[in-house]
C-alpha cells in the first residue's frame, strides 16, 4: 500500500463526509458524528489504522456534551487521527467498537466508569477500579473531588497548619 | 476506650527476660514483601547488594503469616487499604507498622484525590513514618535502625494500641468500606441507562 | 502434558466442587505492583481469569485538571514508577505542541539521555524481574545494584533518585553539572561489561530457554491489532517504534536500527530487552557525543502561571514498555482542561491474561507477565 | 547476533563474583562514593533550608507549590507586615519536587543534603474521638540550620520559573 499524507487522508476523509483538521504534519483530528462513525472507523481500519491506541471521553459541560475521543494510529502510513464523537450530555450513550478492535473492551469499561457513558453492544460494563462508589462518575466536570477527600477522607486543603 | 493506664501496666510486666526475647526480637525481623505504592521502587535496592538490609538480620517475606513488618510504603487507595487491613490483622503479634513518605502522613501529592485515603494512622496504628517523596534507600535503613532500637526499648507497642482502640479504628474502616450513600449530593444526577429493546435504531 | 502427575487435574476436571478461586496478587512476590488476577484454578491449570485492577489507582486525570501546567509535572512521572521519564517528556511535548514552540537543540539532546537512562533502569529492572519469577535470583541481585548506578547519574544530574522532574515545557530544568557526561560513560562502559555475565547466567541459560520457549506466544497480526507496544510489538516481527515513526527529542539526529525478532513468546521478548539494552547504551553515547551547546530552556514567561492556548494534541513517546501518549486539551487557562493519558500495559494486563492464562499453569503466570512487561500503575492511573 | 542456549554449567561464571570488591555500601558506616563530595549528590533534593534574613516573605513558594504543602507563618513576636512573614512546609504533603526553590526570587529558600525525617507515631486520643497523628511533627519550619550542607539551588541566573 503507498503511503498517504497527511493532506490526502483529509480530502479522502472529506469525501466520505468527515470534516478533519491539521493538527502536525503526522497528526489529524476528525469529527464524525455519533450515528455513523462506527462504519468511518472500520473504513478507517481497513485503509491501515489497525492501531487503536486509547479511548478517553473529554467532558464540554459548558456546551452540555461529551466527547469520547478513538486515538487510532497507521504504522503503514504513520499517522496518527484523533477521532472525535460528541454525544449529549443528559443521554451519553454511542455503539461500542468492541467488533471492531478487542481491547476497546476495557478502554470502554473505563470510560464508562469515569463518565458514566454507555456504550451499546458492550456486555460487560462493570468497574474496574472504583470499588463501593456511588457518587458520580468521578471524571466529570461536575464531580467536585476536593470536597468529596474532604468528605470522606478529612482532607484539609492546607495541610496541617491551617 | 483508650486507657494509658492499661499500656502503663503492661509495661510493668516487661521483665529482665524481656529485654533479652526483644534482643534477638529485633536481630530478627521479617518484612512482609507487599508494594502498595510506588515507594516500593526504592525497595529493591534496600532488600538486594547495594544496601542490602540483611546485614542487620532483617529479609522479605511473602506470607503474612510470617512476617513481623508491615511497610506502607506510599499512597494507599481505598481498595488498598482493605488488602493492607486484612493483612494487617492475619500478621501474628508482636508487629510493626512503617509507613513511607509523605502520602500516609497528610495524603501528600494525592490529598485531594476522591480515591487516595489523607492519613494513615486513623485505620491502623503506625510505629515510623519517613518523610520524604519517596524516601532513599539510607533513610529507610534508618528508620529499620530506630525500629531495632525501639523494639529494644520496648517502644514499639503500637499494635497493642489497635486492639484498645478498635472501636475507634474500626468506625474509621466501616466509614470507606460498608455500604454507603452517596457522598456528595451531586451524585442526583446521575444518568442510569435502560437498555431499550432491539437496541437503538 | 500427558503426565501422570497430573491425574489430580484430570479428576478435578470432573468434580465440579473442586475449582477454586487463586488470588494471585496483589500480595505476591510474583506479582509486578500492587495489582492482581482472579484465577479460577482447576488443580494447577487456569480455567480463566478475571483482573482485579484498581489497587493503584489515584484519579490522575482528575487531578490533573485541579493543578497549573507545570505543577501537574510533579504528578505525571507517578504514572509509571519504574520508567518515569516518558511521562514527563510526553506531557512536556504535548503541551509544546498546543503552544506551537520548538525547544532548543541542547535542551533535546539532554531530554533524549534522561529517556534513555530512564530506558536502562527499566530494563534492569526487567531483567532482575525475570530471573526473580523463574526463582533465579542472582540476575535479580546484580542487576538492582547496576540499576543503582544510573540512578547515581539521575541524583547527579536532577537531584532525584526516582522521580526526577527535569523535563519542563520548554526544555529542561537545568543543565548538566560539569564532569557529568565522563561520568556517565564511565558507567556506560561499565554496564556493557557487565553484558556477558547476565548473558551466561540468564539470556544463554538452558534452562530458561525451556521455561520460556513458547510461552504466551503473539502472532505478528494479532500484536498489531490489539495494540501491543514497545519490545512485545518488536519481538513479535513489527518494527514499529516512535523514535523512528514520529521523531521526537534529538532521536532524527541519531543513528539506529529498529530491531526485530521473529517469534512473539517469552523467550523473544526476553531477548529482546537484552539487544535493545545494547542499543540504548549505544543511543546514549552517541548522544553525548554530539550533544551542541547552547540554551537548555526556552523563555516561557513565569512558567508558574503559564496559559497554554485553547488546542489539542496527542503526543507519544517510545518507552521501555511500548507507547506512552499524552491526549492534552486546552481552553486557554492555567489548568489544563483535560489529560488523558495511554499506558502501554493495558492491553498486555487484560486483554492478552484473558487470551494467554487460560492455556497455562499457575507456575508460569508470573514469568509470562515479566515477559509482557506489565506495568500495573500506567492502567491504574 | 544469535543468543543461543549454552552448556548447563554457563552459570557457574557467576562465581568470579567471589573475588570482585562487593558493590554493597555498608551504611551507617560508609556512605556513598560516586559524587565530587562524599554523601548524596550535590545536587539532592533533600529537606529545606531557608535564609531567613534574605527571605522577604514575598509568598512565591506558596503559590507555586504543588500540593499546598507551604504557606505563610508569621513568626511570633514580629510585627504583622508581609515582609515578615516566613514559609512553613507540611512534609506530610512535600514531594519534594523544588519548584520552590526555582521561584525564590532572593535565593534564599534551597534544599539541603539532609534526607532524614523520620518520626516515630504518637497518638493523641482527644475526647475518645480525635486522633493527632504525627501531622504536628511533619510541620517543618526551615531555617539557617542546615546551610552548611546546601543541596539542591537554583542560582540567580538560573532562574527556571522565572
Amino acid at each position: 500500500m503507498n503511503r498517504i499524507t497527511v493532506e490526502t487522508l483529509l480530502q479522502d476523509l472529506a469525501s466520505r463526509g468527515l470534516n478533519g483538521e491539521k493538527i502536525s504534519e503526522q497528526q489529524i483530528k476528525v469529527f464524525a458524528s455519533k450515528d455513523n462513525f462506527v462504519n468511518h472507523l472500520h473504513y478507517l481500519q481497513t485503509i491501515g489504522f489497525e492501531h487503536l491506541a486509547n479511548i478517553n471521553g473529554v467532558d464540554y459541560i459548558a456546551e452540555n456534551e461529551f466527547e469520547v475521543v478513538y486515538q487510532v494510529y497507521s504504522y503503514e502510513h504513520k499517522i496518527h487521527i484523533v477521532f472525535k464523537v460528541r454525544i449529549p450530555r443528559e443521554k451519553p450513550v454511542i455503539l461500542t467498537v468492541v467488533t471492531l478492535w478487542e481491547q476497546a473492551q476495557f478502554y470502554e469499561q473505563e470510560v464508562h466508569e469515569f463518565y458514566g457513558i454507555y456504550f451499546e453492544g458492550n456486555k460487560d460494563l462493570s468497574h474496574l477500579f472504583l470499588e463501593n462508589w456511588n457518587d458520580l462518575p468521578p471524571l466529570r466536570k461536575d464531580f467536585n473531588t476536593e470536597e468529596f477527600s474532604e468528605k470522606l477522607f478529612g482532607s484539609k486543603r492546607h495541610g496541617g497548619g491551617k | 476506650m483508650f486507657n494509658i493506664n492499661s499500656l502503663e501496666q503492661q509495661d510493668n510486666q516487661d521483665k529482665l527476660w524481656d529485654k533479652v526475647i526483644n534482643y534477638f526480637r529485633k536481630r530478627s525481623l521479617w518484612m512482609l514483601h507487599y508494594c502498595t505504592g510506588c515507594g516500593a521502587m526504592e525497595l529493591p535496592p534496600v532488600m538486594t547488594s547495594r544496601w542490602d538490609m540483611e546485614r542487620f538480620g532483617i529479609g522479605p517475606m511473602a506470607t503474612p503469616r510470617q512476617a513481623d513488618i508491615l511497610l506502607i510504603t506510599g499512597y494507599s487507595s481505598v481498595r488498598t487499604m482493605k488488602r493492607i487491613i486484612r493483612t494487617y490483622e492475619q500478621m501474628p503479634e508482636p508487629k510493626w507498622v512503617l509507613a513511607f513518605g509523605s502520602c500516609t502522613v497528610n495524603g501528600g501529592m494525592y490529598w485531594d484525590s476522591y480515591n487516595v485515603i489523607n492519613n494513615l494512622g486513623e485505620y491502623i496504628p503506625v510505629d515510623i513514618t519517613i518523610a520524604g517523596c519517596m524516601p532513599r534507600p539510607e533513610a529507610i535503613l534508618d528508620s529499620m535502625l530506630k525500629l531495632m532500637d525501639m523494639i529494644q526499648a520496648g517502644e514499639a507497642k503500637a499494635f497493642r494500641k489497635y486492639k484498645e482502640n478498635y472501636a475507634y479504628y474500626k468506625a474509621n474502616q466501616d466509614r470507606l468500606f460498608m455500604e454507603r450513600g452517596p457522598v456528595l449530593e451531586s451524585a442526583a444526577l446521575r444518568y442510569v441507562h435502560e437498555e431499550t429493546e432491539g437496541g437503538e435504531a | 502434558m500427558n503426565f501422570n502427575s497430573y491425574s489430580l487435574t484430570k479428576i478435578a476436571k470432573e468434580d465440579k466442587d473442586t475449582t477454586y478461586d487463586l488470588f494471585f496478587g496483589p500480595n505476591h512476590p510474583g506479582m509486578h505492583g500492587n495489582f492482581g488476577y482472579v484465577l479460577d484454578m482447576v488443580g494447577t491449570e487456569i480455567n480463566s481469569v478475571r483482573p482485579n485492577a484498581g489497587q493503584l489507582h489515584r484519579g490522575f486525570e482528575k487531578l490533573m485538571e485541579q493543578r497549573g501546567w507545570v505543577q501537574n509535572l510533579t504528578l505525571v512521572p507517578r504514572i509509571c514508577v519504574m520508567d518515569p521519564d516518558p511521562n514527563e517528556v510526553a506531557y512536556c511535548m504535548s503541551v509544546e505542541r498546543i503552544m506551537g514552540v520548538e525547544i532548543p537543540e541542547r535542551a533535546k539532546y539532554l531530554r533524549t539521555i534522561t529517556l534513555e537512562m530512564s530506558r536502562l533502569t527499566a530494563y534492569l529492572l526487567a531483567i532482575g524481574g525475570f530471573g526473580g519469577t523463574l526463582g533465579h535470583y542472582t540476575p535479580t541481585h546484580w542487576s538492582t545494584a547496576d540499576r543503582d548506578l544510573i540512578m547515581d547519574m539521575f541524583e547527579w544530574l536532577t537531584g532525584g533518585r526516582v522521580y526526577h522532574i527535569y523535563n519542563i515545557p520548554g526544555g529542561v530544568r537545568s543543565d548538566a553539572p560539569e564532569g557529568f557526561f565522563d561520568k556517565l560513560l564511565e558507567v556506560m562502559d561499565a554496564l556493557e561489561a557487565r553484558l556477558p555475565d547476565y548473558d551466561s547466567i540468564l539470556f544463554e541459560n538452558p534452562i530458561v530457554h525451556k521455561r520460556l520457549k513458547g510461552l504466551g506466544y503473539v502472532s505478528k497480526e494479532d500484536a498489531r491489532k490489539t495494540g501491543l507496544s514497545g519490545p512485545n510489538l518488536r519481538a513479535s516481527g513489527n518494527a514499529y517504534d516512535v523514535r523512528k515513526d514520529v521523531p521526537y527529542a534529538a532521536y532524527p539526529y541519531l543513528d539506529f536500527e529498529i530491531i526485530t525478532q521473529e517469534g512473539g513468546d517469552a523467550l523473544t521478548r526476553a531477548l529482546q530487552i537484552r539487544l535493545e539494552y545494547e542499543q540504548t547504551i549505544n543511543l546514549i553515547r552517541q548522544a553525548v557525543k554530539k550533544i551542541p551547546e547552547g540554551d537548555v530552556r526556552l523563555n516561557l514567561g513565569l512558567l508558574g502561571n503559564l496559559k497554554v492556548q485553547a488546542g489539542e494534541a496527542y503526543e507519544k513517546v517510545e518507552s521501555s514498555k511500548g507507547e506512552f501518549g499524552y491526549y492534552i486539551v486546552s481552553d486557554g487557562g492555567t489548568k489544563p482542561y483535560r489529560v488523558s493519558v495511554r499506558g502501554p500495559s493495558l492491553p498486555a494486563g487484560f486483554l492478552w491474561a484473558q487470551k494467554h492464562l487460560p492455556t497455562m499453569k499457575i507456575d508460569d503466570v508470573a514469568a509470562w507477565m515479566g515477559s509482557l512487561s506489565i506495568c500495573p500503575p500506567d492502567f491504574d492511573k | 547476533m544469535a543468543i543461543g542456549d549454552k552448556s548447563i554449567s554457563a552459570p557457574l561464571t557467576a562465581i568470579k563474583s567471589l573475588f570482585k570488591k562487593p558493590v554493597t555500601v555498608r551504611y551507617p558506616d560508609e556512605v556513598l562514593e560516586v559524587f565530587p563530595e562524599k554523601g548524596v549528590s550535590p545536587r539532592f533534593r533533600g529537606v529545606h533550608t531557608n535564609d531567613l534574613a534574605k527571605c522577604v516573605g514575598c509568598g512565591s513558594c506558596e503559590r507555586i507549590c504543588p500540593v499546598n504543602a507551604i504557606y505563610m507563618e508569621l513568626p511570633e513576636g514580629k510585627e504583622d507586615v508581609k515582609k515578615e512573614y516566613r514559609p512553613v512546609i507540611d512534609y506530610g504533603r512535600c514531594c519534594f519536587c523544588a519548584f520552590c526553590v526555582d521561584v525564590c526570587p532572593t535565593v534564599s529558600l534551597k534544599m539541603s543534603r539532609e534526607y532524614d525525617f523520620t518520626t516515630s507515631a504518637t497518638m493523641e486520643m482527644r475526647d475518645g474521638e480525635e486522633v493527632k497523628f504525627v501531622i504536628d511533627e511533619f510541620m517543618f519550619r526551615p531555617t539557617n540550620e542546615r546551610e552548611d550542607n546546601i543541596g539542591y539551588v537554583t542560582g540567580k541566573k538560573m532562574k527556571v520559573l522565572g
